[in-house]
């Protein structure tokens, strides 16, 4: 019983990052209609950037200040990238282009910090470091913000994309390029505003990250990036509540997997369990009717 | 009919294009000979990429030998110069360099991981090509007399340490982490569990798992009292950190770490939990041998003062010096046209080696396996210290 | 319906998709109030007309003024800002959102009182306020032209393109959806400029028409007077 | 011929199988990443028939070709349901799929890898000899009814379904045809590294393989054999300070090459004056002898 409550609250904290990743994800294919693989990779580098400069100057703050610009950078200068292919309605073409700044964050992360190795963050950047201790039990209160934060995130992105006019128009533009130009929204512009947004949230991500794990490192963006896309998948693509929903069960599963079934299983059946459901379902788990 | 020959043409067309490439590319790959005015010696390592904390240093300590042999003289007149070949923990890229040197090199020195030298040691012993690498000791059997190991053999000392450890302690059941993607680990595991009687059973931590806490949790109810730990740094410092927060062990002592374990930024993700934890470093970083310091120095002006920790330097470093003795003692010449007789000299000699002073004291040979004085490290205040166990 | 006023000119407008030239030196007008008509069989380079007028494809020669501006120079969000609202062809639903997501889009760039259009869109089209939260792609087509046609009148424009109104829509909605487009004009006086296939039912409601083919104007006139011409007749009537 | 220029030839024709395995699904409008996935099976396939009964090269060939047709099918069979961005994303997933179950087959080697592959000296000669074979078929396949069908699939799927195109059947022609190709690639680059691990049938493999379609082309089946010796020629025969350099070289070709020749290197165009400009010599030289 004790092993199995420990792996639940694991398993939550886990899917909790888990779920800010879908929810990036989830946002940019809002925005425009692309499945950015990268976006794990745009997060682990945000983390990287405060590594370094914290490590430089020794302010937090101002390693803050800077992973939200660095986040804030690499999206919008990603932006332009998607543009031409968005225009020609080259959906499967994006997946590539995504993983192609993956691989160039990755990249730069292993060349330029710490030459390749493990960034570890220290006490003052991660912010909160007490931890409730029952049993085998450990719950950190670095994990239950990042919860209540992923639900905040989550509310403050689809009200936005939702209920405000901005937001439709970034919506419309994803849905329907030709449409949303001829109701005069302004490409670029809203384009640029949604990656934006979507850097902002990498850079928050990182934040949690360094508040959960306390550590980075390059091969992270590859794991998580799999990982998110089919969870997003999975859920539904633009599924913001199905996305948290099965973020969170499958970081449960996942703990649950890494206890109770021997290690070496656990990845086949992660992604064999989420492969069959999504043949099943493709329209995502929580899709109601398929389109007609 | 037209059909079939614009097929044809298309065909010869590509294989031309092939063929010319060929050409073009043949002219490049000459760059590997040996010349007789100097001793090239390729020296494959993982410079860049996941394990670079490792490479780099292996390459650097081969160069430093270089430069001393070098100052000395060099290996019968002639000076020696390192050709770094970076396989960026890469078995495919290391296989490359193997097919590009196999026609010319004497000797291969590397790889620094054990993929790629498993990988490389097939073409090696089938074309005859001396090698000395990070093997555990069933492949060395297999390859038998063409590859050395560079440093002692993990998978006996490990072991070796494990059984002492528990016997000064007093431990009675043993859980071991293991790392499922890395080769030598798997090995290891299947050596305890064979031959140490207080083997409970392994946990396997997946590379890149996010949340280790379900790994400790497992291992504390399978009821052991020691802690054995192989997988990678990056999870194998998590695992220590949930262990103790955890209450699994009452101090670090109950936990012993293999080298591939405890790697760079162990400390620091473990932390305070690191504290008293043991392991094999199979280097003594505070070694009052005189080469050792020199190298030590020499190193730290080339890291930004960064201290060497890590044993490829040492064997690297070893390697390069043996290259010189078996050089001198046989009369290696370097002509192409015995290069055969010669491969086969280098590898006997390296082989079953006479003593040979390296930096921390003399090392020598038997059957491939280095016999070489290997440290037992616990972590003290936060550095590591060496200690003997009682 | 004696407006002198000029909304919108378009003078030897050529446009090229690469080296076919698809519109060729065209003349237009569109006076205030008016419901003009261009027809042509397919091809024949309406909505290439009509997506340059919006800015969706580059002008190689010629101006279009729309109430003093010059278009050619512009932005499709600029162009849509001054005052114009189209209705694509093929409807441009975006279905993954609701019938109301969809007609608040059509103010996007417009500042007007949303909720007032917003009972006068439900008073000419009902079907639309019972569907309201239904997503548009769950639309039968009828009820996503008239979707269409809200989106684009909910903002106010001066003027109103409309392309393919009746493409795969049956008789009789089609003659609904002009009955309300004479409504709306006479009502709220809308200037609208149709690019249709279905010659009759455009000459039959619209006020004046052109006669594209292969990228030019071959005549234009009165729609009435056209309806009664014999090539015209002939060529796209049926008679 | 030398074995650094052997192992290359050999490698390069190994990409161009598994990238010709990516573009027959590309022809019918699909992204498929399984084709890593294949080429571990009919690897592994090739490799441990080859180390257990000492099977000769070509026999292991046709073994990979068979597994690579099961084992294409059956995921196949899946993603005829699917759409486009599900199946793309979808089949990366059986790349860790594999790996996982590799790793727990212990007479594979699991993770310890599997070693004592046969070495085969003519290797190169008999690449080059598969590559003619898959090539005529693959010129022959797009240019027969499946070929087209796939074509209208990928220019309209309605469309292509008014026409009579059952989608479904050919999206599992597609799927289990590619496979083979990849399986056949598998299997050459078994022979040509000799070790074989889970790991190296990687996610990096793929990104090698996607960026050898797009920038060689991927209309037409001759891009990639300009494109893939070019590319893999930087890992290999450039200066060690450009090598390193590799993945951005890789990554920042495959961005630009989509962003602004959305065609590739080799057009379609460009092989149709090329085919033009051989049949009006043809056609000249006919006249001539005449």
């Amino acid at each position: 019983m004790e092993l199995f409550l420990a792996q639940l609250v694991s398993g939550l904290s886990t899917g909790g990052i888990y779920a800010l990743l879908v929810l990036g994800m989830n946002l940019i294919t809002l925005v425009r209609n692309v499945v950015h693989h990268g976006f794990s990779h745009t997060c682990i580098f945000t983390m990287a950037v405060g590594w370094l400069v914290y490590n430089k100057t020794g302010m937090p703050w101002l390693a803050f200040l800077a992973m939200f610009a660095a986040g804030v950078l690499v999206t919008v200068l990603s932006e332009p990238l998607f543009r031409p292919l968005s225009k020609r309605g080259a959906d499967l073409e994006t997946i590539v282009l995504a993983m192609g700044i993956g691989i160039i964050l990755s990249e730069l992360i292993v060349n330029f910090f710490n030459s390749g190795q493990v960034l570890s963050f220290n006490d003052e950047m991660k912010i909160f470091t007490t931890k409730f201790q029952v049993g085998a039990i450990t719950v950190s209160v670095a994990s239950i913000v990042a919860l209540v934060a992923c639900v905040v995130i989550a509310i403050i992105i689809s009200t936005y994309l939702f209920k405000s006019s901005e937001g439709r128009a970034m919506r419309a533009m994803a849905q329907n390029l030709r449409v949303a130009k001829m109701l005069g929204v302004p490409f670029g512009k809203t384009g640029v505003l949604g990656f934006l947004i979507a850097g902002l949230l990498a850079a928050c991500i990182g934040v949690i990250c360094i508040m959960c794990l306390g550590y980075c490192n390059a091969e992270m963006g590859d794991s998580f990036a799999t990982k998110a896309v089919i969870l997003m998948l999975f859920a539904g693509q633009g599924d913001i509540k199905g996305g948290i929903l099965s973020s969170i069960l499958m970081g449960v599963v996942e703990a649950m997997a890494l206890a109770y079934l021997p290690g070496r299983w656990a990845e086949a059946i992660f992604y064999g369990f989420m492969m069959v459901i999504i043949i099943i379902k493709p329209n995502g788990l929580f899709a109601r009717k398929a389109k007609n | 009919m037209k059909k079939v020959l614009a097929i044809v043409i298309a065909v010869m067309m590509l294989s031309s294009l092939m063929a010319g490439f060929a050409f073009a590319a043949e002219d490049g790959a000459e760059g590997g000979a040996v010349a007789v005015t100097e001793w090239e010696i390729p020296v494959l390592s993982a410079i860049t990429g996941p394990v670079s904390f490792v490479g780099e240093p292996a390459i650097w300590a081969a160069n430093y030998a270089a430069e001393k042999i070098n100052e000395a003289g060099g290996i019968e007149g002639v000076p020696v110069k390192i050709v770094p070949y970076d396989t960026e923990f890469d078995p495919q890229k290391g296989m490359q360099y193997i097919t590009q040197l196999q026609d010319t090199a004497l000797f291969i020195g590397g790889c620094v991981a054990a993929p790629v030298c498993e990988a490389e040691a097939q073409v090696l012993y089938e074309e005859h090509i001396p090698n000395i690498g990070s093997y555990v000791s069933s492949a060395l059997d297999e390859y038998a007399p063409y590859i050395c190991a560079y440093m002692g053999d993990s998978e006996i000392l490990d072991l070796e340490l494990c059984k002492e450890w528990m016997a000064a302690k007093g431990y009675e059941k043993l859980v071991m982490f293991y790392s499922p993607d890395d080769t030598a680990q798997a090995a290891t595991v299947d050596r305890f569990a064979q031959e140490v009687p207080e083997y409970l059973g392994a946990v396997e931590v997946p590379t890149g798992t996010i949340d280790c806490g379900p790994l400790a949790v497992q291992a504390m109810n399978m009821g052991a009292d020691a802690f054995w730990l192989g997988c990678r740094t990056e999870e194998a410092s998590k695992v220590c950190k949930e262990l103790v927060e955890r209450g699994a062990v009452e101090s670090g002592e109950q936990i012993c770490a293999t080298f591939s374990a405890m790697g760079a930024g162990f400390l620091e993700i473990a932390g305070e939990t690191a504290e008293g934890t043991y392991a094999y470093n199979m280097l003594d970083v505070n070694c009052p041998d005189e080469t050792w310091q020199e190298l030590s120095e020499a190193y730290k002006a080339d890291h930004n003062g960064d201290a060497p920790t890590y044993p490829p330097i040492q064997g690297f470093y070893n390697m390069i010096v043996a290259l010189k003795a078996c050089f001198e003692d046989l009369g290696i010449t370097g002509d192409p046209a015995v290069l055969q007789e010669e491969r086969e000299a280098i590898a006997e000699w390296l082989n079953n080696s006479p003593e040979i002073e390296g930096c921390q004291g003399t090392f020598s040979w038997v059957n491939g396996v280095m016999q070489i004085e290997a440290p037992v490290v616990q972590v003290q205040d936060g550095n590591y210290v060496v200690v003997t166990m009682e | 319906m004696e407006q002198t006023n000029t909304l919108l000119k378009i003078e030897n407008l050529s446009v090229y998709y690469g080296p076919i030239c698809a519109v060729k030196k065209i003349d237009l007008e569109v006076k205030q109030g008016e419901i003009v008509a261009v027809l042509g069989a397919n091809g024949a380079g309406k909505s290439t007309m009509v997506n340059t007028i919006i800015g969706l494809m580059k002008a190689k020669t010629g101006s279009i003024q729309f109430d003093g501006k010059e278009l050619t120079k512009m932005r499709t969000d600029q162009i849509i800002q001054s005052g114009i609202s189209v209705v694509p062809e093929g409807r441009g639903m975006l279905s993954e959102m609701t019938v109301m997501e969809n007609l608040q889009m059509g103010v996007y760039h417009h500042k007007v009182d949303f909720n007032s259009n917003l009972e006068m869109i439900f008073s000419y089209f009902p079907r639309l306020k019972e569907r309201q939260w239904q997503k548009a792609g769950t639309l039968s087509g009828g009820e996503q032209q008239m979707l269409a046609i809200g989106r684009s009148i909910i903002g106010g424009p001066k003027l109103l393109l409309m392309d393919e109104l009746s493409l795969a829509l049956s008789p009789l909605y089609v003659d609904n959806i002009f009955k309300t487009l004479v409504q709306l004009r006479n009502e709220k006086g809308f200037t609208i400029l149709l690019a249709e296939q279905n010659a009759r039912k455009a000459l039959q409601y619209s006020d004046r028409a052109y006669v594209l083919d292969l990228g030019k104007t071959v005549m234009d006139g009165r729609s009435s007077e056209l309806m009664d011409d014999p090539f015209v007749q002939k060529a796209y009537l049926g008679a | 011929m030398s074995s650094g220029l052997a192992y290359f030839i050999t490698l390069v024709i190994v990409y161009i199988l598994v990238v010709w395995g990516a573009l027959i699904p590309f022809r019918a409008g699909l992204l498929y990443n399984g084709t890593v996935y294949v080429m571990a099976i009919g690897g592994y396939t090739a490799g441990f028939l080859s180390k257990t009964f000492g099977l000769n090269f070509w026999l292991c060939i046709i073994a990979a070709i068979i597994t690579g047709l099961i084992f294409g099918f059956i995921p196949a069979l899946g993603f005829a349901r699917t759409n486009g961005i599900v199946t793309a994303i979808s089949s990366m997933a059986l790349i860790f799929i594999i790996q996982s179950i590799i790793k727990n087959i212990d007479f594979l080697g699991g993770t310890r890898g599997l070693r004592g592959i046969a070495k085969v000296p003519a290797l190169p000669w008999f690449a080059i000899i598969i590559l003619i074979i898959f090539g005529a078929f693959l010129y022959r396949l797009f240019n027969s009814r499946i070929g087209r069908a796939w074509e209208a699939i990928a220019t309209d799927p309605q469309m292509a379904q008014t026409l009579g195109v059952d989608t479904r059947k050919m999206t599992v022609i597609a799927l289990t045809l590619s496979s083979v190709f990849a399986a056949v690639g598998g299997a050459v680059f078994a022979f040509n590294i000799r070790v074989i691990y889970p790991g190296t049938f990687s996610f990096t493999f793929l990104l090698n393989v996607m960026t050898m379609l797009f920038v060689g082309g991927r209309f037409t089946q001759w891009g990639v054999i300009i494109s893939a010796p070019l590319l893999w020629s930087i890992n290999v025969y450039m200066p060690e300070a450009v090598q390193k350099l590799s993945n951005y070289i890789f990554a920042g070709l495959l961005i630009i090459v989509l962003m602004l020749r959305p065609e590739g290197l080799v057009t379609r165009k460009m092989i149709l004056s090329v085919k033009n400009f051989f049949k009006g010599l043809f056609k000249k030289k006919a006249r001539e002898t005449v």
